[in-house]
């Protein structure tokens, strides 16, 4: 805060700043985020406000309670950008209370409590989709089929707020279930998925996201552009997205190859679901990833092994949640490990033996 | 009940047996811990940190009886190394107390070099009937001296700071964006 | 085979000790404060747990049930497993003292542990025979050690960081290992 | 020739294009001069002179004791860069981020600018290598790129190690500064002159004058000037901060890291920057003294941004009223350049042998940032020419963990500011790594402090146990004496009773 304090060099400095990364962060989930919420309509869009507005509210609390100062931090945009990805990581027409609490869990559990910011261990986002995924499955796997904006089935402003802050969901008709859900019905009554009505098929609606499921899980496209955007002004490296989707694609082919039946071919898996929201602005989160390109190289591609797992075996249709958290908790056992090499030191770390010349001193 | 009593007497005989013979073979004489530690403790035997002597302490050490701040004349590095070693938690702002040395007020001192024979570091300076000084930099606080003089006119007495100059100016910690209420009370308990 | 791997990956992951089944807490909470400490326990209990965990099923399948001694069961265990802890420690004590001084009241304590105790009586309760009780114990043991590991680096960093005063030390990290366990749920169902 | 790369830099905005095109001036005779007796890494020299007297252009008016003695010791000798009278010798404010005082001597100048007696002029080929080398000390040469190692001390590599290489540093990294590539494209013949002076005395076989690509002009200057020389060649470096560092442009030249904790030497490699092969020149060639150097003034803040020739001592306020003064109120004065050099607020400070470069700064230049916390992105990571992991050590050096930190590979940062300059949260990690150094510096001296005191004490014990065993063979000795005293007494009593 206090300038004058700082009297050492460097008197330079890049463009760089916090709140510029923020900024960029947001501007590539823009046109995906803009698109979903045309696809859900008002109530989607009511609950981005509300998830949104709270975590700023419980991000000013903290904040204050901590004693540190306020409106910077607050105007750094990651609180707006915690909030967003939160939003982006629930049911579009969930209940006000679950946005809510969804910017309460991700603010004050996911990052004030480790210190603030830059300070967590696990993604804020997903500390919130995870815990309120397990305490209220129901209204959290509530997905129905888009209903974009100004359609005919689509609600207008005054339903849309009876939905969100009533629970007026009267429209069971419009419910759905995810592909990835489907996938997991079928498991569990033992048939095989290529019975499911044309799955595969639907994966270039997928990419375009007008098929059932979440926020973030719509339009898998427009995230990848947002994704190429932040590789193109270096806010992400390109190891972390990488090596989940080079992870997740060789195991998921392998498998499908070996049991088509039960397995879904790799691009369902790399285009359904939260993947590519994870891939590219959810796993690449600075703060819990590890600093290291190897580190990153190996945190990838174990969040993209774990999901396939958890998706393919476990109880839970969607695992990338779940498979970030696991990661995020191995990072500082990654970073503890890896280590660059230091100038004019051995990988051990013991400073080089000189290659004096022969017979010195004279 | 017999069987109940014979069975778990038998069981316990003979887990008994295999422990004392893993004692026996296993057996540690000497604490190698304690060794080692003595080995890092400064040595001089001042007796500052209450024990009658480095050995001693380095036991207590090993045995985890007492603190890894015990030694004054070790300072913050020495307890920073031993909790290292010892791998516990330190609060260094507990070892924040001044560091003291012995100061021989000239007008009480008659000179009877009694405190020169105690100093474990030679560190006072002076010849019989002669006034007595100490050499700041090589005392180590221990105030051996204090209890032999005479006359009462050794005091131990913190450092002056040395003055500030160009060369030995360290830079300042720069202040941390968000003091946050925990860094504060840290703060107070340091002054 | 591939039942053998499945307990061992139902152990390691899905039914992790600490995370899942919330056994051994004490040491877990206590020792993971660094990664040389948390590893030492970790081998240290994985060494008790397996050991026991076959000692105790060879004690239940020839002795106790032979005799009609089942009502001794609690008292037998705990007296094998403090046998084995004691000799564990007068081990390291030899091997490795600063491993001894580094785990200090925790290595008695992992007689008490009662992950120790709970993995020798699950594997009665699930009748597993001799090989899979080895397995469960040891594979309950690798998760624990697991997770201890990967607590340990999250608490080295948690020290570093500027945890609100309040929720400094055990606080947090019983917040983080709620979190972690929260995590771990993903693996529910991966093996039935 | 083949080039290597080297880990981390950055690619600051360099802005040499403010003052590279004006050619070195001269400055008018300022009307004080103070000389700080420490410019250099060392010893500090000691006032020869007394208030009042007058002194001439080059006359020695600083010198260490034991620099007086030999030339081993590492300090220079400083000069009077005029002729005058000296007014004062006292603790002044210096030019050092702390401003505490430091010792100087203030000097009137009497406008006359007369040399005194000068050592005669030495023929490098004629010399003896320690002829030179004393001449280089005496000099009072010190490392010119702004390092102000004593030279001579430098050049005593040659005793213990056998030399393979000169490396003459004209990598000029730092942005702004265009000091050495003004000096090379307008006496690149006294510097090369210079070099191969140095070239005698280090006794090897070739020597790589690096230049950065972009200062084409230079590098063009130094080839035509080296031509005749046997075994010189001037080699383009990629225009990368910090190419100046010596250990990454032997790096960069060789592909060789010099180790951790050692000096280039022990890869058989002496780096020296062209400011002080052409101060050699001067030393050798006419005997003149270091009294002077070129300063390169510029900065957004300033009217008119140059290249001056300075006399040592002369006040950065005179110097920018050369410069035609402020264009507008400056946001960060600064000494040296931008990435690694000292701020100051005080203009009354004085030039010294270390200072390259006069940087008036606006606030668009500077950008300065709000410090916030670490968000962990990284981005110092690959910044680090070092291979370091600046976040680590910032939160390590944060609390206070610097054992930790050292083991971490604080002691390998080279301060260059490259991780604070990427920093997306503007920390002042250069100042953290600054304090964390000076904490470990105080930690080892502790433990000195406490080897000693040990040393001491164990020193008593073995001569009081040697005192003990003293008296007790004194003791044994004299109960020995008495019992055959005793003994003889008795036989010469049994005799008599025998008699």
């Amino acid at each position: 805060m206090n300038r004058a304090k700082i009297i050492s060099a460097p008197f330079m400095h890049s463009i760089d700043s916090v709140p510029r990364t923020m900024l960029l962060v947001m501007l590539a989930l823009a046109p995906a985020t803009a698109f979903s919420l045309y696809q859900f309509g008002w109530p989607a869009i009511i609950l981005f406000f509300i998830i949104i507005g709270s975590s700023l509210l419980f991000e000013a609390l903290s904040l204050l309670l901590a004693r540190k100062p306020v409106t910077p931090f607050l105007l750094d945009g990651s609180a707006v950008l915690t909030g967003w990805l939160v939003a982006m990581a629930l049911p579009p027409w969930a209940p006000w209370w679950i946005g809510v609490l969804g910017g309460f869990i991700a603010i004050v559990f996911g990052k004030h409590i480790y210190g603030g910011l830059g300070q967590n261990i696990f993604n804020p986002a997903m500390v919130a989709r995870i815990a309120l995924l397990i305490s209220f499955p129901l209204e959290m796997t509530f997905f129905m089929q888009p209903q974009p904006l100004f359609a005919e089935q689509s609600p207008n402003f005054s339903q849309a707020l009876d939905i969100i802050f009533m629970g007026g969901i009267d429209i069971d008709a419009l419910t759905s279930a995810s592909i990835l859900t489907q996938i997991k019905i079928l498991h569990f009554d033992g048939q095989s998925i290529g019975g499911a009505n044309g799955l595969v098929s639907d994966l270039p609606t997928a990419m375009l996201g007008v098929l059932p499921g979440g926020m973030g899980e719509a339009s898998a496209l427009l995230l990848v552009l947002g994704g190429v955007f932040l590789l193109a002004v270096r806010i992400i490296s390109w190891h972390t997205p990488f090596a989940m989707f080079a992870s997740m694609a060789l195991i998921a082919s392998i498998a499908h190859f070996f049991n088509p039946a039960y397995h879904p071919g790799m691009l369902t898996h790399l285009f359904s679901g939260g993947f590519v929201l994870g891939a590219f602005f959810i796993a690449t989160d600075y703060v819990t990833q590890p600093v290291s390109n190897t580190g990153r190289l190996i945190f990838g591609a174990g969040v993209g092994a774990l999901t396939f797992f958890i998706r393919a075996y476990s109880i839970f249709p969607e695992g990338v949640g779940f498979a970030i958290l696991l990661m995020n908790a191995m990072t500082p056992f990654i970073d503890h490990y890896i280590k660059p090499r230091i100038f004019g030191r051995s990988k051990s770390g013991e400073p080089l033996t000189g290659q004096l010349p022969q017979g010195g001193g004279k | 009940m017999l069987i109940a009593v014979g069975a778990l007497a038998a069981l316990g005989l003979l887990l008994g047996v295999i422990l004392s013979m893993a004692a026996r073979f296993l057996s540690v004489e000497t604490d190698p811990l304690a060794d080692e530690l003595e080995q890092m403790l400064p040595n001089l035997q001042c007796g500052q940190c209450g024990f009658v002597g480095c050995r001693p302490a380095a036991e207590a050490l090993s045995a985890g009886e007492t603190d890894v701040t015990l030694c004054p004349p070790g300072g913050v590095a020495l307890a920073a190394k031993l909790a290292e070693k010892l791998h516990v938690e330190i609060d260094l702002s507990q070892m924040d107390h001044e560091p003291l040395v012995a100061f021989v007020h000239e007008e009480n001192c008659i000179g009877c070099t009694k405190c020169i024979l105690v100093c474990p570091t030679d560190c006072i300076i002076g010849a019989p009937k002669k006034l007595h000084t100490v050499i700041v930099s090589a005392c180590v606080g221990g105030a051996a001296c204090l209890e032999v003089c005479p006359t009462d006119c050794i005091e131990m007495v913190p450092v002056t700071v040395k003055e500030e100059s160009v060369q030995s100016w360290n830079w300042p910690k720069p202040r941390s964006p968000q003091s946050t209420s925990s860094e504060l009370a840290t703060r107070s308990v340091d002054r | 085979m591939e039942q053998y791997l499945l307990i061992l990956l139902s152990t390691v992951l899905v039914n992790n000790v600490v995370l899942v089944k919330f056994l051994g807490l004490c040491p877990f909470m206590g020792v993971s404060n660094r990664f040389a400490g948390a590893i030492g326990m970790g081998l240290a209990t994985t060494f008790v747990l397996t050991l026991s965990a076959a000692l105790s099923w060879l004690l239940e399948t020839y002795f106790l049930r032979p005799l009609g001694l089942d009502f001794l069961r609690l008292v037998t265990f705990i007296l094998v497993i403090a046998a084995i802890v004691q000799f564990t420690e007068i081990a390291i004590r030899r091997i490795s003292p600063i491993l001894y001084q580094v785990l200090g009241v925790y290595l008695p304590l992992i007689t008490t542990n009662c992950a120790v105790l709970g993995v020798a009586l699950l594997n009665l309760n699930q009748g597993h025979n001799f090989t899979q009780s080895l397995l469960y114990g040891f594979g309950s043991a690798i998760g624990f050690t697991l997770v201890m590991v990967m607590f340990a680096g999250i608490r080295e960093r948690l020290e570093l960081n500027d945890v609100p005063l309040a929720f400094k030390g055990a606080p947090i990290g019983f917040i983080t290992a709620g979190m972690l366990s929260m995590a771990f749920m993903g693996f529910s169902g991966l093996v039935k | 020739m083949k080039l290597f790369n080297v880990p981390g830099g950055v690619h600051p905005k360099d802005h040499k294009e403010l003052s590279a095109d004006r050619a070195i001036q001269a400055v008018p005779m300022p009307v004080e001069l103070s000389l700080p007796m420490h410019q250099h890494i060392g010893i500090a020299a000691k006032p020869m002179v007394q208030v009042g007297e007058l002194v001439t252009k080059g006359q020695l008016i600083g010198m260490c004791t034991r620099g007086a003695a030999s030339n081993n010791g590492i300090t220079a000798p400083v000069h009077a860069p005029t002729s005058g009278r000296i007014t004062n010798i006292a603790m002044q404010r210096s030019p050092h981020p702390s401003g505490l005082p430091e010792m100087m001597v203030t000097l009137e100048p009497d406008g006359a600018d007369a040399w005194g007696e000068l050592p005669a002029a030495l023929d490098p080929a004629s010399s003896s290598v320690s002829e030179l080398v004393e001449r280089i000390h005496r000099s009072g040469i010190v490392g010119m790129g702004g390092a102000m190692f004593p030279t001579a001390a430098k050049l005593d590599a040659r005793n213990n190690v056998d030399l393979l290489s000169l490396i003459i540093n004209g990598a000029e990294c730092e942005p702004y500064l265009t000091a050495d590539d003004r000096l090379m494209r307008e006496r690149a013949r006294n510097i090369v002159d210079g070099i191969s002076i140095l070239q005698r005395i280090l006794n090897v076989p070739n020597v790589i004058i690096a230049i950065e690509d972009r200062r084409v002009q230079a590098a063009d200057a130094m080839s035509d000037a080296t031509g005749a020389h046997k075994g010189m060649s001037v080699v383009l470096v990629p225009t990368l901060y910090p190419m100046g560092s010596e250990k990454h442009l032997i790096k960069v030249l060789t592909g060789e890291e010099v180790p951790s904790g050692a000096l280039p030497s022990a890869l058989g490699l002496v780096v020296n920057n062209v400011g002080t092969a052409y101060a050699i020149h001067e030393a050798v060639r006419y005997g003149q003294p270091l009294v002077s150097r070129i300063v390169t003034v510029s900065g957004g803040a300033i009217k008119h941004p140059g290249n001056y020739h300075v006399l040592l001592g002369t006040k950065v306020s005179h110097l920018v009223e050369t410069c035609g003064g402020f264009s507008q109120p400056p946001e960060q004065m600064l000494i040296g350049g931008p990435m690694m050099g000292l701020s100051f607020s005080d203009l009354e400070v004085p030039i010294t042998k270390g200072t390259n470069g006069i940087l008036a700064l606006t606030k668009s230049e500077v950008k300065p940032g709000t410090h916030r916390p670490c968000i962990r992105c990284g981005a110092c990571i690959p910044a680090c020419p070092s291979s370091l992991e600046p976040q680590d050590l910032f939160v390590l050096v944060r609390n206070e963990k610097i054992e930790p930190a050292l083991d971490a590979g604080l002691a390998d940062c080279i301060l260059c500011g490259a991780c604070s300059y990427v920093c997306p949260s503007h920390i002042p990690l250069v100042q953290f790594f600054n304090y964390g150094k000076g904490q470990a510096l105080e930690m080892r001296n502790e433990v000195m402090r406490a080897a000693r005191l040990k040393r001491l004490s164990d020193e008593r014990l073995v001569r009081s146990e040697e005192k003990a065993r003293q008296k007790k063979a004194k003791q044994d000795a004299r109960k020995k004496a008495i019992a055959d005293r005793k003994k003889a007494h008795e036989q010469k009593y049994e005799g008599e009773v025998k008699a």
